[in-house]
C-alpha cells in the first residue's frame, strides 16, 4: 500500500502536482506514517543534496557576490550571507518551518500551523514520505537559507548590518513562509497545481522582487553608475559561481525528493540549460562588445540555473535547452534596462538575473513541460493555456505579495534604526567602519 | 647625483630594464602604482555595463644614478618605453644629495 | 537474523551504546558476516560521508587555519595541513587502522592488534555491518587525518616543517590510535557506555589538549601578544569556516554509519547548533565591541560544531539549540582566559575552541541527551548523573593522556632535530624559508 | 534474472571486463530493460559522484591551473576551464553522448552512432543498468567536461580565445568520442579486455598527448624557460588540488557505477596512491633542494591520482601504495625532461603529469591487479604479459590518434582563426587583453 | 618645476583628485601605502583580541607641477583632504630637475 | 628639511622602527616595492624548475627630517638595516622645499 502510495506520487511528478503531493505527505506522514518504508538510498540523497544547498550559500553565493563588490566591502558580503544563514537557521526551526509546513487548520490555504514549533512531536522515526522528516526539515531548511541571502545582492557596500539581520529575519515570516505554503505546503496554489519544481517562485521570484524594492527604498551607491569601480575580484565571483552550479545540482536533482530517474532528468536539465545560457551571455558580449568576459560567462550559468528551477522536473532535455538559450537572451537585457532605464541600483542584479530568470522559467514551463516540446506531460486536465493561466497569477500574486510585504518591512525598519550607513562610512567601506576588519593584508 | 623617477606601463617594464642594464645601471626599484592623466582609464565592461577606470595600472621605476649616467638613463627609458601611444607616462628627475649603501655603509657614488 | 542485527543495532543507538556496537561490528563482521546484506544507500552516504570529512580538512581546514595567518606564512599552513593528511592516510593504512579497530587480544581494552596491517584480509566483500569494511576503513580514516591536523593551530608561523612531520606521525600513534580504541574501538570506555557520536572525546579533546601543550613548549610567537598582526585574510577564513560547516554533515551524520532518521537527526542538531553558536559569539562581540565581525561570527561556527560533535547522536533540536548557546559563550571565554591569563601562544585557539567545545558537549551530553531535555534518551541503566560520571572519566583520562604523551614526544622531537625555526626565519616568515614560496605574487 | 545479470556485472568487474559490460548495459539497456530495477542507493552514489566530477573542473582544476599562471593570466585560465565545461555539455547532449555510447551499427567497433542525438528516445524512465540513464549520461558528461579542460594546462598565457573554443569543441568529436567509444562504449579495445577503471586511457592519455602537440605547435610563451615567472599563487593550487582530490572520489569510486564494495576499494586505492605519491614527491624535493614545496606537494597528489585511475577498479591496497610511489618518482622526472631535455613548453605539465600517469597506470595494472601483487585478480583467460601487451597496445594507438588528430585540428584552426595571440597582448596578459577583466583590484 | 607628493586618507582620494582637476592638474601618480604617525594605528579586535595595527593604510598622491601651480596644488590638497582629525596626512613639496614625456620626447612643462 | 628614502629588506622594517622612534622620529611611509640590484633574485624552484625572481620584494621608507635629524636618520637605518649581507639596500637623501601637515595647515618643520 505505501509503495503504491509512492509509486502514485511518483507517477504525478509527471502531473506536475508533485510538490502537493509532496506536501501532502509532509503533512499527514508524521501522524500516520510509522509504516512507510525508509528508503536509504533516498535518505542518501537528499542528505547529500541538504549538504550540496549548504555549500551554495556557504561559501557559493558569498563568494560570487563577495567578488563582484569593491575590495572594501567584501567582508561585509560575506558577514552578511553567513549571519543570514545563521537566521534564518534558528528561525525555521523556531516557527517558519512550521509556518510553511504546519497544517494550518482553518487557514491552511494561506498559512501552515505553530504546532512543529520547534519541531516539537518530530523524531528520530518521524517519516516524511520514505525518508526522515528531520531530512525533509534540514533540505527544505538550506531553501530559506539562501532566498534572503540572494536578496544580499540588491544592498550590498551601503546598508547597515542590523538593517540586514532585521530586514532577512522578518522577511523569512512575512513572505517566504506563506509563499512557500501556497506553493509547495498544500496551500491554495497548490490546489490550483501550479508548477514550481524547485523554487523558481518561492525562491527567484520572491527574492528578486524584494530586490527591486530595497535597492530602489536604499537609493543608489555613492558614483552610480559611472563611478562603480569593476568587481574587484573576478576569480572569487567564478569560484562561487561554480560552487552554486555544482550545488544546484543538490537544489534541483533533490527536489524530486529521490534518487530515481526524476532526479535524474532534472540533473540532466538543469545543467544544460546553465551550460547554454552561460554560451549564450558569451556569445552576446563576444558580439557587442568583442571580448566576452569571465563574469559574463558566469552570469550566464546563474541565469540559466535560477530560469530551468521551476522547470526542472516538468521538461525535457530540449526544454532545458531552450529555457538556456531565452535566459541567457533575456537575462541580459533586463541588466541593461534595471541600470541604465530604471536607472536603479540592483547593485549586483538580482532581480534581472533571479526574479526574470526565476518568473521566465515559471511562465515558460506551461509550454516545455508539453510532450510537444519534448517536456514530462502536462496533467490530463489542463491544457498549456490553462496551465499558462495558472503560473501567470502564481507570478502575479507572489510578485505582489513580496513587494508590498518588503516595502512595509523597510519603511519600519528605516524607522526603526536607519536603513543606510551614513556617507563616510560608505566612502570607506563597510568591512572596516560596520566589521572592524580589512579583507586583504598582504 | 639624481634620482631619476619614471612612470611607464607596466609591460614595458622588461624592455626598459633590459634597456638600462646595458647602460651599466646596476640597480633600480620598482614599485606597483596607478596613473591618472590623458588617458583616460580603460573602459571595463561588466554584465553589459560600463565601468571607468579613472586609475590605469602603471610602474613606476626609481633609478639613483650619477650626473653623467642620468641623462642617458633618461634617454634610454625614453626609448625603450615609448609606443607612441597616450599612456607612455612620464620621468621626472630630482637631486640627490646624498646616498648610502646599507651593507658597507659606502656613500656617494660609490654607494650605488 | 542479520536484519534483526542491525535494527537491535540501530535501537541501541537510541540506548547511548552505539559506538560499542559498532566497534563490535567492525571488529567481528569481517570474519563472520559475508552473509549481512550489502546496503547500497548507507553505503552511498558514507562514502559521500568520507568525501565531506575529507573536505573539511582539504581544503576546509587548511584555508580556515591559512586566512588567520600573516601572508607570509599561509603557504606553510597549507603545507602542514596538506603533509598531515598525506601521512595519516598512509600511517592509518599500515598500522593505525589495525590498532584502532583490530584485534587487540588480550590488551583489547586497551589498543587494537596489527592484524590489519596494511589492509590486510580485507577484500572487495569484507564487511563491516551492513556497507563495505573499505567505505568504513576510508570513513575513519578522514578523522585520523582531521584530529592531527587541528592541532596546526597550536604551533603555526614558527615551527620547523620536520617537526610538523615528525610529531603528527608520532602521535597519531600513540595518542590518536589508543583513545580512538577505547571509545571507537571496543576498549575499556566503550565498555563503560561512554557517549561519543562523532569524536568530541577522540578528536576535539585530544587535538585541543595536545594543543595546549605544544603552544606551551614552542614558546610565544615573537612579540606575542600585543605585536601580532590580525589575520591576513578573513574572506578565507570564512571560506574555510563554510566548508567545514558542510563538511562537518558527513562528521556528524556520517557517524550514524547510515542513511536513517538517527543520521537526520544527527545532522538537524549540528546544524541548529552551529547557527546558534555564530549568533552568539555575534552578539557578544556586539555588545562589547560595537562591531560584530566576520572572524569572529565563523568562529563561533567552529565552536558550535565541536561542541555538539559528541552529543550529536544523543540530543534533539533543544539539545542543540541550548549547546550552541553554551558553545558561544563558553568559548568566547576561553579564548580570552588562554591568550591573557594564562598567555599562552595557541596561535589559532584550538584548545579554547575545539578542546573546549568538545569537553562541553561530551559533559552536557549527560543531560542533553535524556528526553527531560528532549533528547533522544539515556540508556535504562544510566541516570543523568552516573552518565555525567562516565563522560567526566573519559575527558579526564582522555585530557591526561593527551598531554603527557605529547609532551613525551615534543621532547623528544626537539631533541632529534628541534621544534622551532630561528628568530631571523620566523620573521622573514616561513613561506620563503622553509618551503621557497610566496603566498601572492599579484 | 536482472538481480542474475547485475551480480553477473559485479563479479566480471573482478575479471578486468567491467567496462565492456558496462558498456554492453549501456547499449542494450535502455532497449529492454524497463523490468531492471532501479538502485536508488547506486544511483544517490551517481549522482553525488556526477556533482563530484563537475566540482573537480569547476571550480578545482581552474583553481589549480588559475594559481600556476602569472597574476595578469589567472582569468582567462578560469574563463578557459568554464567555457570548456559548458562547450562539451552541450556537445554531449548534441552528439558526443551518442557517438561513444551510441549504436554505432556496422562500425560499431570504431564509433557510436547518432540514435541519440539530443537524448532523443532517453526518457524519465530509461534505465541504463540499474541506474537511470540521465544519470548515467550526467556522469559520463562530467568526464567528457574534464577531459579537453586538463589539456589547458598545455597552451595557457599565450593562445587565442577562439582557438580554445574552436579546439576543444573539434578535439571532443574528433579525439574524446571515439577514444571513449573503444574503451567503454563497447568498441573493439574493449572487446580485446583493456582495463581502463575510470579514465587512464580515456581521459589523461588522450589529454596528455594532445598537450604536447598544441605545447609543441603553439611555441613556447616569452622568456620561457628562464625568464618564466613562478605560480602567482600557490595557495590557490593547493585549494584546487584539494578539491580534485576530493571530486577524484567520484571519478574512481563512481566508476564503479555502484555504491559497493568495488567502489570502496577503488575510493581506497585512489586515496592511498594519492597520498603516497604525494610524499613520495616531496621527499626527492627535500632530498634535492632543501626545501619540500606546497606547488610541489601537491602536484604529487595529482600525479598519484592520474596514476591510479586505470587502475583503481583492479589493484588492492599495495597495488595503490606502490603506484603512488612510482607516480611520484617517474612524473617528477618526466616534468624535467620535457621542460629541460626535450624544451617543450608544456606550461603546466600537462603531459608529464596526466599523460605519464596515465599511461604508467594503464601499463602497471596488468601487474598489480594480480593476485600476486594483492589485486582483485586478472580474468582467467589471460596471463599477465597478455594483459600488458592489450594495455600497451591501447596506449601506443591511442596515443597515436591523440597526436595526429591533435595535429591535424591545429593546423586547420591555425589557419582559420590563428593559434597565438600577438607579442603585446601576451606581454600584457590575457586578462585584460582577451577578456578585458583584471584578475586583482585589491 | 615641483614634485608635490601627498600623504593622504584613502577615502579622501576622490575628492581631492576632483578638487586637483578643478585646478587644471592634468595627471597624477598614486601609490597604496602604509603610513605610521600620531595616528596610532587602529584598533582591530580579532576573537576578542586587540590588535595594534601599527601602520595605517594611506594612499600617495605624486604630482608634477610647475612652480606656479604647486603652490594652489599643495593649497588644494590640503583643503581637500582634512578632516581635521588626526592622520589626515603630510604634504612634501621637493625641485625636479627635468620631466619628460616619454611618448613624445617633451620636456619640461609641456611634458606634464 | 630632507626627504630620506630607503630601501631595506623586509623582515629589517621592525627593528629600523625601533631605531627611529628612539631618534624621536614621529612618522614616516612605507611602501612594499621590488628590487633589482647585484642581489640577483632569490631562486625560487617549482615542480624542480628553477625560476630567477629577477625582482625581490623590499621595503620602501621615506622619513621627512630636519636637516640636523636627517643625518641620525640616516646613519640609524644603516646601523639597524644592516646585516652585512648583499641586497641590504640602499639610502637616498632629497632636499624638500615645504612640507604641511595636512590636518592644521602648519607647514615647515611644525608639519612633522
Ligand atoms: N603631472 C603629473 N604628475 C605625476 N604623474 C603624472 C602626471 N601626469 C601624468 N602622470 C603619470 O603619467 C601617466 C601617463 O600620463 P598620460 O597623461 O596618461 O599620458 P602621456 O604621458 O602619454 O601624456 C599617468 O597615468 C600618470 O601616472
Ligand atoms: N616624518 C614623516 N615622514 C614621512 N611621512 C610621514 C611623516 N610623518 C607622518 N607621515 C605620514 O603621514 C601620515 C599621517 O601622520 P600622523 O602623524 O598620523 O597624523 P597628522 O598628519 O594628522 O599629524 C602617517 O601615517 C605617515 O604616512
Ligand atoms: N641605482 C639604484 N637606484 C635605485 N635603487 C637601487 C639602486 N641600486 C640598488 N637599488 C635598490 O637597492 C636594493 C639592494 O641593492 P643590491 O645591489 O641588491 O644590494 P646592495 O645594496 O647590498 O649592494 C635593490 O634591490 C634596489 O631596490
Amino acid at each position: 500500500m505505501v509503495r503504491w502510495l509512492m509509486q502514485l506520487a511518483a507517477s504525478r511528478v509527471r502531473l506536475g502536482f508533485v510538490f502537493t503531493a509532496f506536501a501532502f505527505f509532509a503533512i499527514a506522514a508524521p501522524a500516520t506514517a510509522q509504516d512507510v518504508a525508509l528508503s536509504n538510498g533516498n535518505t542518501a540523497w537528499i542528505m547529500t543534496s541538504t549538504a550540496l544547498v549548504l555549500f551554495m550559500t556557504l561559501p557559493g553565493l558569498a563568494l560570487f557576490y563577495g567578488g563582484l563588490v569593491r575590495a572594501k566591502n567584501v567582508l561585509s558580503v560575506l558577514m552578511h550571507c553567513t549571519a543570514i544563514a545563521c537566521l534564518a537557521s534558528v528561525l525555521w526551526l523556531i516557527a517558519v518551518y512550521s509556518l510553511a509546513f504546519g497544517n494550518g487548520g482553518p487557514l491552511g490555504e494561506w498559512i501552515g500551523g505553530l504546532d512543529k514549533f520547534f519541531l516539537s512531536g518530530v523524531t528520530v522515526d518521524s517519516m516524511s514520505g520514505d525518508i526522515p522528516e528531520t531530512v525533509y526539515f534540514m533540505f527544505q531548511m538550506t531553501f530559506a537559507i539562501i532566498t534572503p541571502a540572494l536578496i544580499v545582492g540588491a544592498y550590498v557596500e551601503r546598508i547597515r548590518f542590523s538593517a540586514v539581520c532585521l530586514f532577512s529575519g522578518a522577511w523569512l515570516i512575512v513572505v517566504y513562509a506563506p509563499v512557500c505554503h501556497w506553493v509547495w505546503g498544500g496551500g491554495w496554489l497548490a490546489g490550483k497545481g501550479v508548477m514550481d519544481f524547485a523554487g523558481g517562485l518561492v525562491v527567484h521570484v520572491t527574492a528578486g522582487i524584494s530586490a527591486l524594492v530595497v535597492a530602489t527604498m536604499l537609493g543608489a551607491r555613492h558614483g552610480f553608475p559611472r563611478e562603480i569601480s569593476p568587481p574587484h575580484s573576478p576569480g572569487m565571483v567564478m569560484t562561487g559561481a561554480a560552487m552554486l552550479w555544482v550545488g544546484w545540482f543538490g537544489f534541483n536533482a533533490g527536489s524530486a525528493l529521490a534518487a530515481n530517474g526524476s532526479a535524474g532528468m532534472a540533473m540532466t536539465v538543469t545543467h544544460i540549460s546553465a551550460a547554454t545560457a552561460s554560451l549564450t551571455w558569451m556569445t552576446i558580449e563576444w558580439m557587442r562588445y568583442g571580448r566576452p568576459s569571465l563574469v559574463g560567462l558566469v552570469t550566464g550559468t546563474i541565469a540559466g540555473l535560477a530560469t530551468i528551477t521551476p522547470a526542472s522536473g516538468f521538461v525535457g532535455p530540449i526544454g532545458g535547452f531552450l529555457l538556456g538559450i531565452s535566459a541567457g537572451i533575456v537575462c541580459f537585457a533586463m541588466v541593461q534596462i534595471v541600470k541604465y532605464r530604471l536607472k536603479i541600483d540592483d547593485s549586483l542584479d538580482v532581480f534581472a538575473v533571479h526574479g526574470v530568470g526565476g518568473a521566465l522559467g515559471s511562465l515558460l514551463v506551461a509550454f516545455f513541460a508539453d510532450t510537444a516540446f519534448g517536456g514530462r506531460g502536462l496533467s490530463d486536465t489542463v491544457t498549456m493555456g490553462s496551465a499558462f493561466g495558472v503560473q501567470l497569477t502564481a507570478v502575479i500574486v507572489i510578485a505582489a505579495w513580496s513587494a508590498i510585504a518588503s516595502f512595509v518591512l523597510l519603511k519600519i525598519i528605516d524607522a526603526a534604526v536607519g536603513l543606510r550607513v551614513d556617507g563616510d562610512q560608505e566612502v570607506e567601506g563597510l568591512d572596516i567602519t560596520a566589521h572592524g576588519e580589512r579583507g586583504y593584508d598582504i | 647625483m639624481k634620482l631619476v623617477i619614471a612612470i611607464i606601463k607596466p609591460f614595458k617594464l622588461d624592455e626598459v630594464r633590459d634597456a638600462l642594464t646595458k647602460l651599466g645601471v646596476e640597480g633600480m626599484t620598482v614599485t606597483e602604482v596607478k596613473g591618472f592623466g590623458r588617458q583616460k582609464g580603460q573602459k571595463e565592461i561588466y554584465r553589459g555595463a560600463e565601468y571607468n577606470v579613472v586609475f590605469v595600472p602603471k610602474i613606476k621605476l626609481e633609478i639613483a644614478a650619477d650626473d653623467t649616467l642620468a641623462d642617458r638613463v633618461v634617454e634610454a627609458i625614453q626609448h625603450a618605453a615609448s609606443t607612441g601611444q597616450i599612456g607612455d607616462g612620464k620621468i621626472f628627475v630630482t637631486d640627490i644629495v646624498q646616498a648610502v649603501r646599507i651593507r658597507t655603509g659606502e656613500t656617494g657614488s660609490d654607494a650605488l
